[in-house]
């Protein structure tokens, strides 16, 4: 099969991946960003190459498969510095010496000439719940709320914390591969509308996640990308003109004042300080029982995942080692009590039809 | 009815090009999105429920006064027409108006509405 | 007859020309700041055709017809806005007496339609940048309405045309200086650029269009970048004179001052931080709103002076 | 401008319009998504707004578009949030009184459209460039000053009451605290789950509705089956 047009052009462009990183990722993979040849996407939904950094711990790999099935055809897998998982043993691996760069370019040439098929799911063709031919109306549904419609059910009425309208809450595990989340890291966030709910710690953030990427993940989560990858250059932190751009970009105002608070007063904007000026010391903090749940709960998106870059690894999953790790009410905290008693059901068991 | 039309003519080519975007495209060969593709990104893991619930906004006291807002500008239309001929008069009774209004975002202010926390 | 077809025909002109111009601007700003080496004149291109390659997606019980009709509707309300700004003197596509208010009215759509991107995939992350966007979408009209407004006065009247006219002797841009300020931090909005990105950002992976793939991603981005021209064009014939200037075709000084517009809507996204929502709310309703009035009040002196 | 077509052309734009609107408003009461028939909504009445263009009311017919589209936006939100299934996964009637409701729209037509047939327009058209809107701002300001003045501080006073009715948190604590939902009946108990009893909502716990309660809920966990009326549309049995 020759290549249409549209795909000599699209040969032409950097290749779209999506980086999901292991265990162990190579301090390389950062790297990736500078590579002309690629573009870092932030979500499988624009990547043509789901490129596995590192060792995916065995509990993850049913995450790594459904968030392979997730990218368009036509797509591939390449696994760098880790080995193909059983149902992805058609995927490439590369190695250490290899030049993953052009391997990458190679490889999306082979999928747009066809050479290469295109990666089949892992996971079976199968709605979550049997919904066809279900129900009254046939979409799975059972009266206005009721059933799985169209595979599903829907999300039920829960407390709120804030102004008492007790509306839908959407519960959900976030993670491991979202780029805005220390990576392996698995939360269980209940949501009312945009503001943390609940949280609870499903799975702990790899122990050497994020290699001091944190302040590069502030700043793409302040609307700076292009700083972020700057700083990837070497010594960039230490040129004026970085400092320049950074002071001029307001970034310091942009943060709200006491934002995650810890007991011993430091909060995202002064962590945020010592992480750009000081990166290679890092910061003691008194953490003292400090969980996510204090530092999360009635917090909007954006500040919520602010407040967890702003921590450095090893404080966070300490932070992580305070909190409940299901969404089991057993562990309330008070503001949930102040807001009139417990849920008296497990959110969860909603789902389980 | 110029304006009908070259806007309808805008609308329609609009719309052409995004179908042609859709079907022109020769790559596509046209697989439907299977089930697991289907999944919302949740990054590997998998929702319970449907995301589309009854959501609750933060903001909903703040889209009233800015509805309430909106109203006024309809008034400030025709104003700015008629600002040079009627002069000063139109300065201070649209600075009244105004400063009547800004009561209203004093008060929204006060009671906390431009707040999430 | 014979001037609308003309009319049009800049229009697809300016606006083909302008998307391609000003993806190559975001790609060059974007890889500077980030110390890296320059994009190419064809990027652009290639960069959709990787879109194009790629299969168009659906989610779990989405609301298709909504989702092509946000993209869809996306990019003819940034052409109609394109569609309302004097290429000439009588020369607009839509030459309308109200035309300021019909581009409130476009800017008011476009809340609408970046809504309805986000609710239609069903999927959490684009519903929260969704509503995120609502919160700063409507709000972020007040003050634009405000300043055009103030533009509209010495003028006497609401249409493009004349605001353009009365600015002869002086820009706006000169007479009212905190209009200008105010009305690109609206296409900021607008545009889903920089500070004001509260629907596609990057802390909800892509927002609305964290769950758009092939086509629909390449007319979604298509779209934005319509926008962009389509508020740039806007911005330099209310605050910037439009097509006046000497020597050279009107047209020609239309299309410079739109891309000085471009370059620097662009330059601000890359650079300004973006503040969490609620910050920004207070931000707009306590000092940006209060900026507009003094801004509408100074336009109104300088007028009776 | 010239002459792009003739009357034929106004007119068939004129009727596609109508045709836009009547279609798109009557879709408003078919769809299950709240939001769906929200935009219909809105979609009608932009139509409405091209009709008032048509007929020369630029600033009616432009204004009307405005307002709508960021009335339908603030309606959209509301609708969704304090609507059951506000996405219409499951399809469901969203007319109470199904029957009566028919009835009092085909009674509405018929009489408004009698109306218009009967009555007597007046017939003065307007000079040609005629400059309407400057005939509003000097009215505004001139014999309606007062008017125009009082919108103001009923404006004012709209938004003090949309404030005050909507916003939980003010400057002298929660609105809520002390409140107790009104009773069943006259003088009866409080409505809604008390707290005490093994962990209900507490509250206004009647957003579920019964259809979803009687499924979905362990039985330890008291629902009334009635709390949902009032507040949410029901399925028609």
């Amino acid at each position: 099969m020759g290549m249409n047009w549209i795909a000599k052009l699209a040969a032409k462009a950097p290749v779209p991946i999506f980086i999901a990183r292991g265990n162990d990722a190579p301090d390389e993979t950062d790297k990736l960003h500078l590579n002309p040849n690629l573009s870092i996407v932030d979500t499988p939904r624009a990547a043509s190459i789901l490129l596995v950094a590192g060792t995916i711990p065995h509990a993850l790999t049913a995450h790594l498969h459904r968030l392979h099935d997730q990218l368009p055809h036509p797509r591939a897998t390449i696994f760098w510095h880790s080995s193909p998982t059983d149902q992805l043993s058609s995927a490439l691996g590369v190695t250490h010496g290899d030049d993953l760069g052009s391997f990458l370019l190679q490889t999306r040439a082979a999928l747009l000439t066809g050479e290469r098929a295109s990666e089949a799911d892992v996971l079976p063709d199968e709605p979550a719940n049997v919904w066809r031919g279900v129900g009254p109306h046939g979409q799975g549904g059972k009266g206005m709320m009721g059933g799985t419609p169209y595979g599903r059910p829907m999300a039920m009425t829960d407390d709120d914390m804030r102004d008492g309208l007790k509306l839908d809450a959407y519960t959900a595990d976030f993670g491991p591969f979202l780029t805005m989340l220390p990576s392996g890291m698995i939360l269980k966030i209940t949501l009312q509308g945009d503001l943390f709910q609940k949280v609870a710690v499903v799975s702990p953030p790899y122990e050497d996640a994020r290699q001091g990427r944190e302040i590069r993940t502030l700043l793409k989560l302040l609307g700076l990308p292009a700083l972020a990858n700057r700083l990837l250059i070497e010594n960039a932190h230490c040129e004026a003109g970085f400092k320049r751009l950074v002071t001029l970009s307001g970034v310091r105002r942009a943060i709200p004042p006491d934002l995650g608070r810890t007991h011993d007063g430091s909060d995202v904007r002064s962590r945020f300080e010592h992480m750009l000026n000081d990166p290679s010391n890092p910061q003691n903090l008194h953490l003292m029982g400090l969980g996510l749940g204090d530092l999360l709960e009635g917090r909007e998106w954006q500040e919520a995942m602010l407040i967890l870059n702003s921590f450095d690894n090893t404080s966070l999953r300490k932070i992580c080692a305070n909190t409940p790790t299901d969404a089991t009410d057993d562990m309330g905290d008070s503001s949930e009590q102040a807001s009139g008693g417990h849920e008296g059901m497990d959110h969860s068991s909603h789902g389980g039809h | 009815m110029t304006i009908v039309i070259a806007v309808l003519l805008i609308v329609g080519l609009s719309f052409l090009f995004t179908v042609g975007l859709r079907s022109g495209v020769a790559v596509d060969d046209g697989r439907q999105a299977s089930n697991p593709q289907q999944r919302p990104v949740l990054g590997g893991s998998d929702p319970e429920t449907h995301a589309l619930q009854r959501f609750h906004i933060r903001y909903y006291t703040m889209t009233l006064l800015f509805v309430a807002f909106e109203m006024e500008m309809m008034f400030m239309y025709p104003w700015a027409v008629v600002f040079v001929e009627e002069g000063p008069k139109a300065l201070a009774e649209m600075g009244m108006f105004l400063a009547i209004l800004s009561v209203g975002i004093l008060y929204g202010w006060k009671e906390g509405i431009f707040e999430w926390e | 007859m014979m001037i609308f077809v003309l009319a049009f025909g800049m229009l697809i002109l300016f606006l083909t020309f302008g998307i391609w111009f000003a993806a190559v601007l975001d790609g060059v700003f974007s890889r500077r700041l980030s110390g890296q080496s320059a994009v190419g004149l064809l990027a652009p291109f290639h960069a959709a055709a990787v879109y194009l390659t790629q299969q168009r997606l659906r989610t779990e019980a989405p609301d298709q017809l909504n989702w092509f009709l946000s993209i869809a509707g996306y990019l003819s309300v940034a052409a109609i806005g394109l569609a309302v700004v004097p290429f000439g003197p009588d020369l607009a596509v839509i030459g309308l007496d109200t035309s300021v208010v019909f581009w409130g009215a476009c800017e008011s759509l476009i809340v609408v339609l970046i809504f309805l991107h986000g609710w239609s995939p069903n999927a959490p992350l684009s519903l929260i940048g969704a509503y995120r966007y609502v919160a700063i979408g409507l709000p972020i009209m007040l003050p634009s309405m405000f300043v055009l407004i103030a533009a509209a006065i010495p003028a006497q009247s609401l249409d493009l045309r004349e605001i353009v006219a009365s600015q002869e002797t002086m820009w706006n841009v000169i007479r009212q200086p905190l209009g200008l300020p105010l009305f690109l931090l609206l296409g900021l909005s607008l545009t889903l650029r920089g500070p004001f990105d509260y629907a596609d950002s990057e802390d909800l992976a892509g927002g609305t269009s964290a769950e758009d793939s092939g086509a629909n991603r390449a007319g979604w981005q298509v779209a934005r970048l319509a926008m962009l021209v389509g508020f740039s064009a806007v911005a330099s014939t209310a605050f910037l004179g439009g097509y006046l200037g000497p020597v050279l075709p009107g047209f020609v000084w239309l299309v410079l001052k739109t891309l000085v517009v471009m370059a620097t809507v662009i330059w601000l996204s890359h650079l300004l931080a973006r503040m969490p929502v609620a910050r920004m709310l207070g931000l707009i309703w306590k000092i940006l709103l209060p900026i507009s009035f003094l801004d509408l009040l100074w336009a109104g002196l300088v007028a009776l002076a | 401008m010239g002459r792009i077509g003739g009357t034929g052309m106004t007119d068939l734009i004129f009727y596609a319009l109508s045709a836009l609107a009547i279609w798109s408003g009557w879709r408003v009461f078919r769809v299950d998504s709240m939001i769906r028939a929200t935009f219909a909504l809105m979609v009608s009445f932009i139509s409405v707004g091209g009709i008032a263009v048509l007929m020369s009311a630029d600033y009616i017919g432009v204004a009307t578009v405005f307002m709508m589209a960021v009335e339908m936006m603030v309606m959209g939100l509301f609708m969704v949030m304090f609507m059951m299934n506000p996405a219409g996964l499951n399809p469901m009637q969203m007319v109470h009184q199904y029957k009566f409701s028919i009835g009092a729209g085909i009674m509405g037509f018929v009489g408004l459209t009698t109306a218009v047939l009967l009555t007597n327009f007046p017939d003065n058209p307007l000079p040609e460039n005629r400059d309407t809107l400057r005939d509003l701002g000097i009215e505004l300001l001139g014999g309606s000053m007062l008017i125009f003045e009082t919108a103001g501080v009923t404006l004012l006073a709209t938004m003090v009451g949309a404030v005050a009715l909507s916003s939980r948190r003010g400057r002298f604590g929660d609105s809520d605290v002390g409140a107790a939902p009104p009773g069943l009946h006259p003088g009866g108990e409080p409505a809604g789950r008390k707290v005490e009893k093994g962990g209900g909502h507490g509250g206004h716990g009647g957003h579920g509705g019964h259809q979803m309660m009687a499924e979905k809920t362990k039985p330890n966990s008291n629902d009334d089956p009635h709390e949902g009326h009032g507040n949410m549309p029901e399925m028609e049995a």
